[in-house]
């Protein structure tokens, strides 16, 4: 069988290494095509999966260290392909929209994000590398089928992203990158033990197995159980990330150039909420089931919690990332609500989520490369000077609060009225972060593009979006009208898998209409 | 004889230049005490073979010699060096690698 | 069979015992490295003898002509580049090191006894068949070395040229400056004279006396006294400076035996030995006094 | 009551979705086109809702042509969202009220967008705020037509949107842009009502067709269908602005005067409306939920003529009479079967007579520099003749002159009001009189007496393309109502389960006739205040009367909103900032401050000596080596 998924994986990362023997404009070039030549593989992938066939597709199996029972296994599933369409959507649209990005500091140019004069560490090969890496990594994560290789590619996609960091980032990068850094290797070390445990108790029931074909078939005991399950959630609530564990995620974006900023929002932070479903619900079923009060109680809370501290952002790239926590939070929420909608919204919102997140990053660093500032008060009446950018901003913003329309509503949605008909309470709570999501998308806007422009504003935007920035922008935006208004191509891909997982793994079913005869 | 012997007395010369390793400062005494190691765990290899009566232990002894040269040969030479720069031959005074 | 009650190898290994003992204790506890040197010299051949007594002739050759030849020779050259003022005080430096370190050894010395003593349980199978096999112990070591260890051997060969290209490296040093041309130096060599004082020309030689010619002897100048530089400062630090007043002795004796010869013919007398008021300051003043010459003999 | 039959959509109703698209994809065009479309692209966005108007007058006709039972036309156009047992379709419904919404929306939009070519024509942006009004046509159509509450909700944000797009559409002045935020803010408030109830109606009838909802309404508990009739009422009231919701739509009027029109009068703030009818087989279920949309009802509509009579801002005085008169409607659409065709009524005659007096007011403030303050006209009616004669035949129609459309919807209003409970008929009639009394203040302000226009002022009469719409809007004042009186609630009543006593247009009744001496009353007292001989000051004249003070001041909305809402918000947006940088960030900056302090410490073990480094290596060896031997004796 054609090894689609290895290549797949291994294209970008040919292409990061390839970045080792060309600089500059050539460098991005090299680096745009073998991200373009990756999502067109990617499409090819999308067109052979079948969404009728139950199970991992375009399977991959080779056994690779024999005595933990570690495997080099791939396969996908609607959920793996609906993420690996999103990483392969939206990096070459970072390369895009990040042409110029790597390239601005000259020795003692100040012009990073937050107008100090920091230069970056490396040139624009590197960080065309990095993202390369990341796409690389995130995609054999997502279509990892083995415990350990998933691991392996959980933690080692920190570095590239460290790197994005630490090597582009703003005057308080070290700082970022650093707590970026810790947080995620604090959350891998948990989950390593977990994966150790879960290779104990494997080897304990036979041959030791990391496959998780062979470990669904396990029995763990209550208590094993909720104990595996608390370490690999620890790391997914980490890395998603969820209250109490977000505090890298503002700094590190505010720090981030806005590719970085969408590389890490966008597509590394679904490995813990994608992971949450293809692991923690897959693998150890009663124990989610156990943990679901606390889990959704932390979500609801991040929801709120991100959405109120996004409104009292001063920084864009600060907003931005809060908005993240805000919408992790529903993500979760969706997830363990298990029905078959909130679930099915929970997916279709991390691609939403990282659509719409790429949308306003890339929006909001189009106007701070233009202002030298990430300041909010910096800002104001940008529209007057350039309308399509801030057009743009503004359906970023209407993106991010889930206007109907736009795909995110339709994922919002299913979450919240699938959240619904289990538990109504929570899904009533939830509901208010919508309210907030207005305000803070609103005030962001009417900040930043309303009013007369400001003398500073007026004197550098002088230019609207060039074509490359358009380039970038755009295909984004249709995509997410164009899944708002007919989501089904999507949906179609992840409903049977979640469907799958909920009533084979967890063992529920959607509640019936509750007034009966009411439903078809 | 009693191969219980030879090894008491391997261990009693391992021992005795481990002491020298951690209370002498000069550099070569220090490294004399490593090779009276070497040769501790030599006579313990050579004990070893004769007990179980296979060369081995003689071939492993053998290449402890070896390497052992081929140690001293770099060691003494990494010891000029310092010399010639810090005109000093005590262990304590190269010190920089610390906190 | 019976056991006789007194092998050859635990005669030597009995009467080798205290020698090896003190020779490891010498070699940490000399002061002056070369001493440790030569005690670890005796460790080394007593173990040779230990290793011919069980059964290892070829370890034993390797042994006296690698470690003892070779390796301490090597230790011994190295001693005269770097460990002539190295003579160190025996006074520990760090805080509780050396009760700590005692106690460190005695540890590590029961855990020895203990771990590895124990694995030695019956009676040693001896060589005989091992080294009959190919007839003869270095037969038996070659037939394993190019058999089943050659790629081991290989390495060592690699680990050889590398340890001897290393040193090389190490010991190389790289000049950073341009080699400086005789003109330069002597143009050099003057100005310092201009400045200092220096004396510009060649250092004067050893002295060279009838029962004194070794580089220990300092060169006598025409005034008596000795000439400082004409001896290696090693040497001088060292204190292995021959006493000028015993290579002035001879000529006392000489100059009083005829001494009366000089009173009746002062026209040949010599001018007096005795030093000149303005002695140069770095001149060594020779000590005569009348007794000590008595003393030398 | 009997589910109504809804059949499938063939011939002319397949292509209704074009209803929709035409307007869609013409607002698309226009914005991703740019600059190129600026010469023609206010043409075109003023064909795409006449073709519309077209299109769903054909669709009228068809339906006229229909039995009773089958004028129900379902169109499914593809799944929305198809997931476990939810089919949520994006599907459209043609029925007796779709099609007069659909009507309603077009021909008024039809004639604000021709309108607006003139009201616009010296504005850069004219091209945008022509895409906007597309947009909005096109998602308030999908409100209206969709089949199921989901894609009415896709719609009821689309004109969200529009609204927010639309009232901020001067962008640069920051009182629009705040005004523009606030109204979307507020109406998500409403929204969260919307979303709640859409998620209780999956989670009591697994779907969100009307058709399903309406089936199943029946197996609800009382309870169910409160919250259910209440979560609905709460996103009516956000878009309706209905009490307590209401405090956006007054600063609406920041947006240019044609979206007052079209969105803050005639179309958008009916939703509400809409919505409470389209669900009266939920409210059919629940007294308590319907009393409580009549009782909203009322107080909007006191409120709405309250603040109206003491506003000078010409534009302000007509949004408070959008709020009183949506007021009416909820207060009808409370009542029940009975009052739903007059709440629907009584929603396109307003649409009519509201969309003409804003487009009027327009026309008065083309005339005098953009001028809404009420203090500065005066004797307008020489000067601007056509926009007097129309404006005024709105005045009458809206004041309840007698034959005019006001008048028989309100009559039968307050009519049913009363039939209700006496209360809230007597309500609903003072309500009528102060109408007359605010209405004819504007009409004596404006047009009669002294003028009082700054120097420099010289008004005009608007050109033909402004003056127009303006005569068609007046036609639809004045014959609206005779027209429909006798046939809409025989219309309306089988899609609305309604059974409204109509009756016929010299159907006197008693209350028809105590409501007109009230109205008399209300008209000659503002005539006795501000009439003939009366100086009406330039400046407002400071009062103390709290009547007078709570008008002016939108009856404390703002004050209550930022007194419970906002300061409480922003204290805790800091509380929560400050609680996450100086509790959980702080928290693990202390973890790691203490981790730093330790191996600050710790690393001076590292001291560089290699003989301690030695001694730690053989002592860890040492302990390392007894753990092993005691491991193995154990």
């Amino acid at each position: 069988m054609f090894p689609w998924l290895t290549i797949l994986g291994l294209l970008p990362l040919i292409g990061g290494l390839a970045m080792i023997f060309v600089r500059g404009t050539a460098a991005k070039q090299v680096g745009l095509a073998f991200s373009l030549v990756t999502l067109v593989l990617a499409i090819i992938v999308a067109f052979t999966y079948n969404t009728g066939t139950k199970g991992f597709q375009l399977a991959e199996q080779a056994t690779w260290i024999k005595a933990i029972g570690a495997h080099y296994a791939l396969g996908l599933d609607g959920i793996g392909l609906t993420l690996v369409l999103l990483t392969a959507f939206l990096t070459p649209v970072v390369l895009i929209a990040s042409w110029n990005d790597p390239d601005l500091p000259k020795p003692g140019e100040p012009v990073s994000p937050d107008g100090t004069a920091v230069t970056h560490r490396w040139g624009a090969h590197a960080f065309v590398g990095l993202i390369l890496a990341t796409e690389g990594f995130a995609l054999f994560a997502f279509t990892a089928t083995d415990v350990f290789l998933f691991y392996l590619f959980f933690e080692v996609i920190l570095f590239p992203m460290y790197f994005l960091i630490g090597g582009f980032g703003g005057a308080r990068r070290a700082y970022a990158a650093g707590k970026f850094l810790l947080f995620g290797l604090f959350g891998g070390f948990v989950m390593l033990a977990a994966v150790i445990g879960l290779g104990i108790v494997s080897a304990q029931h036979g041959a030791p197995s990391y496959l998780l074909t062979d470990l669904t078939q396990l029995h763990l005991s209550t208590n094993v159980e909720r104990w595996l399950f608390v370490g690999f959630m620890i790391a997914f609530a980490i890395k998603a990330p969820m209250v109490p564990f977000h505090t890298w995620l503002p700094d590190s974006v505010e720090q981030s150039t806005p590719g970085g900023a969408v590389m890490l929002a966008g597509v590394m932070d679904k490995l813990g909420t994608f992971a949450m479903i293809r692991f923690c619900l897959q693998l150890f079923p009663d124990a989610s089931k156990w943990a679901t009060p606390v889990v959704m109680v932390l979500a609801i809370i991040s929801i709120i919690y991100g959405a109120l501290m996004a409104i009292g952002s001063k920084d864009l790239h600060r907003l931005i990332g809060w908005t993240s926590v805000s919408h992790f939070g529903f993500i979760v929420l969706g997830i363990f609500a298990f029905t078959t909608q909130s679930a099915s919204g929970a997916t279709f919102y991390m691609l939403n989520h990282g659509l719409s997140t790429a949308a306003l990053f890339l929006a909001a660093g189009f106007m701070i490369k233009r202002r030298g500032s990430r300041d909010i008060s910096d800002f104001g009446g940008v529209v007057k000077a350039t309308p399509l950018l801030a057009g743009l901003l503004l359906f970023g913003a209407l993106s991010a609060l889930a206007l109907p329309g736009m795909s995110s509503f339709i994922s919002e949605f299913m979450v919240l009225a699938g959240t619904f008909s289990r538990h109504p309470i929570y899904a009533v709570v939830a509901t208010i972060g919508i309210v907030l999501a207005a305000l803070y998308a609103l005030i962001m806007y009417q900040r930043t593009a309303t009013g007369v422009p400001t003398a500073a504003v007026t004197e550098k935007f002088t230019v609207d979006l060039s074509g490359k920035e358009r380039l970038a922008l755009i295909p984004v935006a249709l995509v997410i009208l164009v899944l708002g208004f007919f989501p089904k191509p999507i949906l179609s891909i992840i409903n049977p898998t979640v469907s799958d997982t909920l009533t084979q793994h967890v063992g529920l079913t959607d509640p019936q209409p509750h007034a009966s005869e009411g439903g078809r | 004889m009693d191969p219980q012997a030879y090894i008491v007395m391997s261990a009693i010369l391992f021992s005795i230049a481990l002491l020298g390793v951690m209370i002498r400062r000069n550099v070569l005494i220090v490294f004399m005490c490593i090779e009276l190691m070497l040769n501790a765990s030599n006579l313990a290899l050579v004990t070893f073979s004769r007990m179980h009566g296979s060369l081995d232990g003689q071939i492993a002894a053998f290449f402890v010699m070896v390497v052992a040269a081929a140690e001293v040969v770099v060691g003494l030479a990494i010891i000029v060096t310092i010399y010639r720069t810090r005109r000093s031959a005590s262990v304590d005074d190269a010190n920089l690698l610390k906190f | 069979m019976i056991v006789p009650l007194v092998t050859g190898a635990s005669f030597a290994f009995w009467m080798l015992m205290p020698v090896m003992i003190l020779g490891a204790l010498g070699t940490i506890l000399a002061r002056k490295p070369v001493h440790s040197a030569l005690s670890l010299a005796a460790v080394m051949v007593s173990l040779a003898v230990q290793y011919a007594a069980q059964q290892a002739p070829f370890l034993f050759a390797v042994q006296i002509i690698v470690y003892t030849g070779a390796i301490l020779m090597l230790f011994l050259f190295v001693m005269m580049i770097v460990g002539v003022d190295t003579s160190e005080s025996l006074v520990e430096t760090i805080k509780g090191q050396r009760v700590l370190a005692i106690l460190a050894a005695l540890g590590f010395f029961i855990l020895l006894i203990f771990a590895v003593g124990n694995a030695l349980v019956g009676r040693p199978t001896g060589l005989a068949q091992a080294n009959n096999a190919n007839g003869g112990n270095v037969q038996g070591l070659a037939a394993l070395i190019f058999g089943r260890y050659v790629v081991a051997f290989e390495a060592t060969s690699a680990l050889l040229i590398t340890a001897a290209l290393g040193a090389m490296v190490l010991a190389h040093r790289e000049r950073t400056r341009k080699k400086k041309t005789q003109a330069e130096l002597v143009t050099e060599r003057l100005r310092k004279y201009a400045e200092t004082g220096a004396h510009p020309g060649a250092l004067p030689p050893p002295g060279v006396y009838a029962r004194h010619n070794a580089v220990d002897t300092p060169a006598l100048l025409a005034n008596g006294e000795i000439a400082e530089v004409s001896v290696s400062s090693t040497l001088r630090q060292r204190g292995s400076v021959q006493n000028p007043a015993d290579l002035i002795a001879p000529t006392k004796q000489t100059v009083q035996a005829i001494a009366p010869d000089r009173a009746e013919n002062p026209a040949t007398a010599v001018a007096s030995y005795v030093p000149h008021p303005a002695t140069p300051a770095r001149g060594i003043q020779p000590e005569l006094e009348p007794g000590e010459s008595e003393e030398e003999n | 009551m009997t589910p109504l039959e809804v059949t499938q959509a063939t011939g002319l109703f397949s292509l209704s979705w074009l209803l929709i698209a035409i307007p869609g994809v013409i607002a698309a065009l226009l914005l991703v086109a740019g600059k190129v479309s600026n010469p023609w692209g206010h043409i075109l966005a003023t064909l795409a809702p006449i073709a519309s108007f077209v299109l769903a007058l054909l669709l009228f006709l068809q339906l006229l042509g229909r039995g009773v039972g089958d004028r129900s036309v379902n169109l499914k156009l593809y799944d929305w969202i198809a997931v476990g047992n939810w089919h949520i379709e994006a599907g459209l419904q043609i029925d007796q009220l779709s099609i007069i919404f659909a009507l309603l929306i077009t021909s008024v939009g039809s004639l604000i967008h021709i309108y607006s070519i003139g009201y616009m024509a010296h504005d850069p942006n004219r091209r945008r705020f022509f895409a906007y009004l597309n947009l909005f046509i096109a998602a308030m159509l999908l409100l209206v037509l969709a089949n199921n509450y989901f894609a009415l909700f896709v719609g009821w944000e689309g004109v969200g949107l529009a609204s927010y797009l639309l009232i901020g559409f001067w962008q640069d002045r920051p009182t629009a842009a705040t005004a523009a935020k606030k109204a979307f803010v507020v109406n998500r408030v409403g929204d969260l009502g919307m979303s709640v109830g859409i998620a209780f109606m999956l989670y009591l009838f697994g779907s969100v067709q009307f058709s399903d909802v309406n089936a199943g309404a029946a197996n609800m508990t009382f309870t169910q269908a409160t919250i259910l009739g209440l979560l609905l009422l709460l996103g009516a009231c956000g878009k309706s602005a209905q009490v307590p919701l209401q405090s956006w739509l007054l600063d609406a009027m920041e947006g240019p005067t044609p979206v007052s029109a079209l969105i803050h009068a005639a179309t958008m703030v009916t939703a509400g409306v809409y919505l409470i009818v389209r669900s009266h087989a939920i409210f059919a279920q629940t007294e308590t939920a319907a009393l409580v949309v009549s009782i909203i009802g009322t107080v909007t509509l006191l409120a709405g003529a309250w603040i109206g009579c003491s506003k000078d801002d010409i534009k302000k005085v007509l949004a408070g009479s959008t709020m009183s008169q949506i007021g009416y409607m909820m207060l009808a659409a409370g009542i029940g079967p009975a009052g739903y065709a007059f709440a629907i009524f009584h929603l396109v005659n307003h649409g009519f007579f509201k969309a003409n007096m804003f487009l009027g007011a327009g026309s008065v403030m083309h005339a005098t520099d953009d001028d809404v303050n009420m203090r500065h006209y005066g004797a307008l009616r020489k000067a601007l003749p056509i926009t007097f004669v129309t404006f005024g035949m709105g005045y009458l129609a809206i004041i309840g002159f007698p034959f005019l459309s006001g008048y028989f919807s309100k009559d039968h209003i307050v009519e049913a009001a009363f039939d209700r409970s006496w209360i809230l008929g007597v309500l609903a009639l003072i309500g009528a009189g102060v109408t007359a009394f605010y209405m004819t203040r504007l009409m004596i302000m404006t047009w009669f007496g002294r003028d009082r226009y700054a120097d420099g002022v010289h008004p005009h009469e608007s050109p033909l393309i402004m003056t127009v719409p303006l005569i068609l809007l007046a036609i639809g004042s004045v014959f609206a109502g005779l027209l429909l009186n006798d046939w809409i609630g025989g219309w309306l009543d089988p899609a609305v389960g309604g059974q409204s006593g109509h009756s016929g247009i010299f159907d006197f009744s008693l209350i028809g006739g105590i409501t007109l001496p009230v109205v008399a009353i209300g008209v000659v007292i503002a005539i006795l205040i501000f009439g003939r001989g009366r100086q009406i000051p330039v400046e407002q004249p400071a009062s103390r009367s709290p009547f007078t003070l709570a008008g002016r001041n939108d009856l404390y909305g703002d004050a209550i909103n930022e007194a419970v809402f906002m300061r409480p918000g922003i204290g805790l947006v800091e509380g929560v900032t400050k609680t996450d940088t100086g509790g959980v960030d702080g928290a693990i900056l202390g973890v790691s401050g203490i981790i730093a302090g330790v191996g600050a410490r710790l690393r001076r073990w590292q001291s560089g000596f290699v003989r301690s480094y030695a001694l730690t290596m053989i002592a860890g060896a040492f302990l390392v080596g007894i753990v092993v031997v005691l491991g193995r004796l154990a």
